[in-house]
């Protein structure tokens, strides 16, 4: 592909930072960096408290997609580096962020992360990134007790995704909606094995399929795959969803169909960010436990 | 284009399906007429029964008619098979177990109502999966449970010492006892003796007729096709030991022997001649009917001529022929020692789909190219099964000897109990590159 | 006499225009969500390109997966055959043919006359050497050329498990993190697909001289490598991604003599 | 010493081809399975060596062996097809998966014609096993005798055992250290040790093994401070470049259930009635692979054992991807071990290991064990 094109696959990057918070009154200022293999983002916390945060695209160089995202949480904010009290590092890059004093791998970081979005009844969060799927089951804490990871196959993960949007010339953000714009629900895709989602979507549209129908079938085949991912960990309520699929309601609902029960939990955090908010609740913890190491 | 030779439809199709359902319904009915309902697998020695009244749940068949849910009623398949990953057993294991343990899971016997209560399972392990698989069904159900050990004798052509084969035969024929002493002793129940000579003795009959019709297809044209001959063979492999079942296979050897007086054709255009490898993939047996259209008869399978087919080795002619029982060698059975050992020893000389199991190497190659010259095979097309490392063993090898011998020879990846392994339109796609190469073209 | 031979592939519709045996106009356009308007497209380019007229054309050959969409097409035939005849008509001596695609490869071995030998496809999951490639490019930021280049600069050998095409691309993830250099992160991703292709190929027999077609043949990095696995000289083709298309154009000659 | 175990890991070839300078008439059989009775081709004279992969990529394979076939089996058909053990004078195997079944098929058809076909009953819980082994062996020795031209006297055969049994105890003492906290050597020492031994006369293994005793299970510990401790479990491994990666985490391996590990020499020959009775019983005996354990399950009160002795915080089940017979016990074992109050994590080996997946799932159980850091 190149670069000329519009990357349908994209979605937009941001950054936010609370206005009526003052960090200089804060005990304690922590960082979370998590560097996934197709998105960063930086969060910073007052007293584990959201103060700050970035979402931003992985670069080929994680150092880079690390200093680039925190400094766009700073950015807005009149924070310094030098400022931040304890960072700790998460993701695949976890171990790649040059500032960070501590790294925790995404596991523990998007359970503790669901749980400061969520609250301490979430005993199950599904989280799924690039080619990752991942289910985790937590105590009240946000404690890891198990967790379970597509093993040797990227069917149904994020990456699919992108490829059909990027086909089919909708924005990954719209592919949700989109999907729905169907008078029945047509019968999923055969595969959601993200070689041959494209010919076979190319083959239902010559088959004469509207857009919105195709996105229906391979929504409804991921979270299927989905499905069957959770249900060989078991699923205990309550179930939340992390990660950027959280926000395709496509595949949401019809997971929630799947399961026979609604996700009535709710947040108005980017679902995006559990992982970083997860790592800066640790960062706080661990500083305050040691201080900086 | 014109037709070569004329064709009509076997006389036994009907027949073929009441036996079948017979013996589901004696499946279905077993608890309430006092009969013993065992499980296990149709490679076990399923005559090791016979000396009880009872039912045989053979769980391949099962397995097998689980799979052809998949077209009839989807939702209901993916049920069962979903029950079966839930449980964490993974997808590559054994596509009939899975399917099989599936139903066990739901509770849902697919011929209605929940799975039968087995009083408990007979396995012999001919190979890896099915001591295992019954050993899991056993305890899901909290069951008995015997699993004889086969170890098979090696291809004669490897020159295994005949104290080696006699070890084998001792070792086998000692578990037989072994297995109806506990068998008695876990039921309470008499073991009949009559009873169980008759059942080893149609066992015999009814492999070794099978054979003879496999056999028969040697002529030119075919008079059966590998589609009817999967259907027809299935008999062996649930109810060998009936009576019922040697003669109807009595009767369609008359058939097909009648066929091939008259040159009756299973494909009237038989322009090419094809033979396959493995269990087919169950769900998929329209692949026959796109062969067909071709004007290919595909003559069946080193697996569809053996599982339950009784062939012997001769040494001097350095080939298979259907197996001579041992009436016909004028042995006659009269203790259950008599039949153990009979059965140990039919076992160990004329199964050479268990053979290819342990030891596929030069043996199976060689009695794949015998199968290709004696049944005058054009070219072979090989589906490599992924549901079922025990008749998959040694593929790749043949297909190199068949390559290498000059017989045209296509692959394709499948499963014979998962659909979601098989992919229709690729391998029909393929297929339609194949007969190209082979200079075939569609005749309908 | 002059004959059209279209393949349409997944990807592109290529078509080429055949006279007495000579090739003299060929086009090559992307297959759009409308595939009829792509064959229209490659028509008109290949027609322009030749400077003939439509009604010159005497028989029209189609290849492809989306072959059977050509609707005035009188000789339609498989990848397999096309590749050999387009092979063969290129070169007497192939006997090898190897076609890498975005999701599909293959091998075929042919004879002198272009016959086909046997051939091989991958396998479901051994699929997708394509898609690896450009998934890998976004990966690592680098257009298709350079990604080919810096695979010739790689100085050390990464062995990377490319079974899944995409879930290597996690591999290949650890890899840029644990700063391992692009040009051997480049290395690795054609090694990986050549060892799957080799694999494959190896099944037929291969036998020199061996032939790499389809658009992949131009990613010179891919060449390298499976020139390495198969400790073979490979011979790209003039104009790799045509020879299908010139096969079923020579094929449809062909077939009107007899 | 360790270092010489691992020198002989990583260049078993010129070993035996030194080896076979040392004994030009001496014959070298190269195994397949954990079952075969070593000491039986040892008494006849010959050196059998384990025959295992490399862990690299490879396009060898695929014309033989078809994918569904674990990679341990296509790895190992690799070694023999890219001509890496051409000074094998034969092949052995003991009715082994039908995974390395293929392979050895294959191997004898493509690599080494010659071939020891050991028929080790699968059901070693019936009483008639015992008996058909026994047979089966005084085979052997016949066919060996055919082969070799040398009868095996019960000299032979006794210095043999006795060979091996040192060997085996010797290695369990090593295994018994690991007991100590700290544990004394990491399990990627540990197990350079097992599979370089798998890989050697037992005559050079010996007084390395003894070296290892006096001299590195007495040093100070491997690590400052006591790191977690973990057991793994699951089909042949030796992967080191796996162990390495776990151990980096202040982790380290105290104990395994492995075929080429503990499972290898857990056992002795006990000397009785017949020399050969005795061989055969101890492979009936032996703690058994997955495939062999029916109808009752008798593995998992060992692997339990073994955890509970070696005092673990976790265990690690791996398997090589499609390895039929562990996936078999898969589901019994991780409830097993979670109902004794044993975490476990569940990894697929491929003859590659992808570092930075599994990284993630290691480093997420650890801080799972021990999250009192975290937290």
């Amino acid at each position: 592909m190149t670069s000329q094109q519009v990357e349908y696959w994209r979605w937009d990057e941001g950054n936010w930072a609370d206005p009526n918070k003052n960090w200089k009154e804060a005990k304690v200022i922590s960082a979370g960096v998590d560097i996934g293999s197709v998105s960063t983002q930086a969060v910073i916390m007052t007293d584990g408290e959201l103060y700050a945060y970035a979402n931003t695209r992985s670069g080929y160089n994680s150092r880079e997609s690390a200093n680039k995202a925190i400094g766009m949480a700073l950015n807005g904010t009149n924070l310094k580096l030098e400022n931040l009290d304890f960072t700790v590092g998460t993701g695949y890059g976890r171990v790649k962020v040059p500032f960070a004093n501590k790294a925790i791998t995404e596991i523990a970081c998007h359970a503790r992360g669901a749980n400061f979005m969520y609250g301490p009844t979430v005993r199950t969060v599904l989280d799924m990134g690039g080619q990752d799927l991942k289910v985790i089951r937590c105590d009240g804490k946000g404690k890891v007790e198990n967790f379970l990871m597509n093993e040797k196959c990227a069917a149904g993960t994020g990456r699919g995704m992108e490829v059909i949007a990027d086909l089919l010339k909708v924005p990954i953000g719209k592919v949700g909606e989109l999907s729905f714009e169907v008078d029945e629900e047509p019968p999923p895709v055969s595969t959601t094995c993200v070689v041959f989602a494209k010919t076979e979507a190319l083959g239902l549209l010559k088959g004469g399929w509207p857009v919105p129908k195709v996105l229906a079938a391979y929504c409804s085949a991921m979270a299927h795959r989905v499905y069957s991912q959770i249900m060989t960990v078991g699923i205990q309520q309550d179930f939340v969803i992390t990660g950027g699929i959280a926000k395709n309601i496509g595949v949401v609902k019809r997971l929630e169909k799947e399961l026979g029960f609604e996700f009535f939990k709710k947040t108005n955090i980017d679902t995006q960010l559990a992982g970083a908010i997860g790592a800066a609740l640790f960062a706080k913890g661990l500083y305050e436990k040691q201080g900086r190491r | 284009m014109e037709k070569k030779y004329k064709t009509t439809p076997l006389k036994l199709w009907d027949k073929a399906k009441e036996i079948r359902m017979n013996v589901y319904k004696e499946i279905a009915e077993a608890k309430e007429q006092g009969k013993l309902l065992i499980g296990g697998g149709a490679e076990g020695l399923i005559a090791l029964a016979t000396g009880f009244d009872h039912a045989f749940l053979v769980g391949e068949p099962y397995g097998a008619s689980v799979a052809f849910l998949y077209k009839e009623n989807p939702a209901f398949y993916q049920q069962i098979v979903e029950a079966c990953d839930h449980a964490g057993y993974p997808r590559d294991l054994c596509s009939y177990m899975r399917n099989y343990l599936g139903s066990l899971l739901l509770d849902k016997y697919i011929f209605g109502g929940p799975f039968p209560k087995l009083d408990f399972c007979l396995q012999a392990g001919f190979c890896d999966t099915h001591s295992k698989w019954y050993q899991i069904v056993s305890e899901i159900r909290g069951i008995p449970y015997f699993s004889l050990d086969l170890l098979p004798f090696d291809w004669e052509i490897s020159g295994e010492s005949e104290k080696t084969k006699q070890l084998k035969r001792e070792y086998i024929t000692k578990q037989i006892h072994e297995a109806i002493e506990w068998m008695v002793k876990t039921t309470g129940r008499r073991f009949d003796d009559e009873k169980f000579i008759e059942g080893v003795t149609n066992e015999f009959e009814s492999t070794s007729l099978w054979a003879k019709v496999c056999a028969a297809n040697r002529a030119i044209p075919a008079p059966l096709d590998e589609k009817t001959m999967l259907s027809f063979y299935v008999l062996a492999v649930l109810a060998r030991p009936k009576k019922e079942v040697v003669d109807f296979y009595r009767e369609l050897l008359a058939e097909v022997e009648e066929r091939v007086a008259n040159q009756i054709a299973a494909n009237p255009y038989e322009r090419c001649r094809f033979i396959s490898d493995s269990q087919p993939p169950w769900f998929g047996l329209d692949l026959f009917r796109v062969l067909e259209s071709y004007g290919v008869v595909s003559l069946g399978a080193h697996y569809t001529f053996a599982l339950s087919g009784g062939w012997e080795y001769s040494s001097e002619e350095e080939t298979w022929n259907p197996a001579r029982t041992p009436q016909e060698r004028g042995i006659e059975l009269k203790t259950r020692d008599d039949a153990a050992r009979a059965l140990a020893d039919w076992w160990l000389t004329t199964g050479t789909v268990c053979r290819g199991v342990r030891h596929s190497g030069a043996g199976k190659i060689k009695r794949v190219m015998d199968i290709v010259d004696k049944w005058h095979v054009d070219a072979a097309l090989i589906h490599l099964n992924r549901g079922c490392e025990g008749t998959a063993l040694g593929q790749m090898d043949i297909v190199q000897a068949l390559l290498k011998a000059g017989i045209p020879t296509m692959t394709f990846e499948g499963n014979h109990a998962d659909p979601r392994e098989y992919d229709e339109g690729r391998t029909f796609a393929r297929i339609e590159s194949f007969m190209e190469t082979l200079g075939l073209k569609k005749i309908y | 006499m002059i004959t059209a031979g279209i393949d349409m592939g997944a990807a592109f519709a290529k078509m080429v225009i055949v006279k007495d045996g000579e090739l003299i106009g060929k086009g090559i356009c992307k297959v759009t969500l409308e595939p009829e308007e792509a064959v229209r497209t490659v028509q008109e380019l290949a027609l322009k390109d030749a400077g003939v007229r439509p009604d010159e054309i005497q028989r029209v050959g189609a290849t492809g997966a989306g072959r059977k969409l050509v609707k005035n097409a009188d000789v339609v035939v498989t990848d397999v055959t096309a590749d050999a005849a387009g092979a063969n008509y290129l070169d007497k001596a192939v006997r090898t043919v190897i076609d890498v695609g975005g999701e599909e490869a293959r091998a075929v071995k042919i004879n002198e006359e272009g016959k086909v030998i046997s051939f091989a496809v991958n396998d479901k999951c051994a699929a997708g050497a394509g898609a690896f490639i450009e998934a890998m490019t976004r990966a690592l930021e680098l257009p298709m050329e350079d990604f080919a280049k810096y695979s010739l600069k790689s100085t050390q050998k990464i062995p990377i498990n490319a079974q899944c095409a995409i879930f290597a691309e996690s591999e290949v993830v650890s890899l840029i993190n644990e700063m391992t250099p692009r040009e051997d992160i480049c290395r690795a991703v054609h090694d990986g697909i050549s060892d799957r292709v080799s694999s494959m190929a190896k099944r037929v027999g291969i036998e020199e001289k061996v032939v790499l077609i389809g658009g992949t043949a131009k990613n010179i990095g891919l060449l390298k490598s499976l020139e390495d696995a198969l400790g073979m000289k490979i011979t790209v083709l003039p104009d790799p991604e045509f020879v299908s298309a010139l096969g079923i154009g020579i094929l449809a000659a062909k077939d009107s003599e007899n | 010493m360790i270092k010489d175990f691992k020198e002989v890991y990583e260049n078993r070839h010129e070993y035996a081809k030194d080896w076979r300078k040392k004994y030009p008439d001496r014959k070298i059989v190269g195994y397949m399975c954990s079952y075969v009775p070593e000491e039986m081709f040892y008494a006849g004279g010959a050196l059998p060596v384990r025959i295992l992969g490399s862990h690299e990529p490879q396009n060898v394979t695929e014309p033989y062996i078809f994918g569904m076939y674990c990679p341990f089996s296509r790895d190992v058909l690799a070694q023999g097809l890219l001509g890496r053990y051409d000074y094998l004078d034969a092949v052995t195997t003991a009715y082994p998966c039908m995974h390395l079944g293929q392979a050895f098929d294959s191997w004898t058809l493509h690599v080494t014609p010659k071939y020891f076909y050991v028929d080790m009953p699968n059901k070693v819980q019936t009483p008639h096993a015992l008996p058909f082994l026994i047979g089966r062996l005084e085979e052997l020795k016949r066919e060996l005798k055919d082969w070799t031209g040398k009868e095996i006297s019960d000299e032979d055969l006794k210095a043999s055992i006795d060979l091996y049994n040192e060997n085996r105890s010797l290695l369990r003492q090593i295994y018994e250290a690991r007991k100590s906290v700290p544990c004394p050597i990491t399990g990627t020492e540990a197990m350079y040790i097992t599979t370089g031994n798998l890989l050697m006369d037992k005559q050079d293994a010996n007084p390395l093994l003894k070296e290892v005793i006096e001299k590195e299970l007495s040093r100070p510990a491997a690590k400052d401070r006591s790191p977690t401790r973990l057991m793994i479990v699951g089909s042949e491994n030796d992967d080191i470049k796996f162990m390495e990666m776990v151990e980096q985490f202040d982790a380290v391996i105290v104990v395994d259930d492995h075929c080429t590990g503990s499972r290898y020499f857990w056992n002795q020959v006990k000397l009785g009635n017949g020399l050969i009775e005795a061989v055969a019983r101890r492979y009936v005996e032996r703690p058994v692979c997955p495939q062999r354990d029916y109808p009752e399950r008798q593995r998992l009160p060992h692997v339990l054992n073994l955890a509970k002795n070696w005092n673990v915080d976790g265990v690690i089940v791996i398997q090589q991807k499609f390895c039929d017979p562990h996936e078999f016990d898969k589901v019994a074992l991780l409830k097993f071990f979670e109902s004794n109050n044993l975490p476990t994590l569940y990894l697929e080996f491929d003859v590659t290991v992808p570092v930075g997946q599994f990284k993630i799932r290691v480093e997420a159980f650890l801080e799972k064990l021990r999250e009192d850091e975290l937290w």
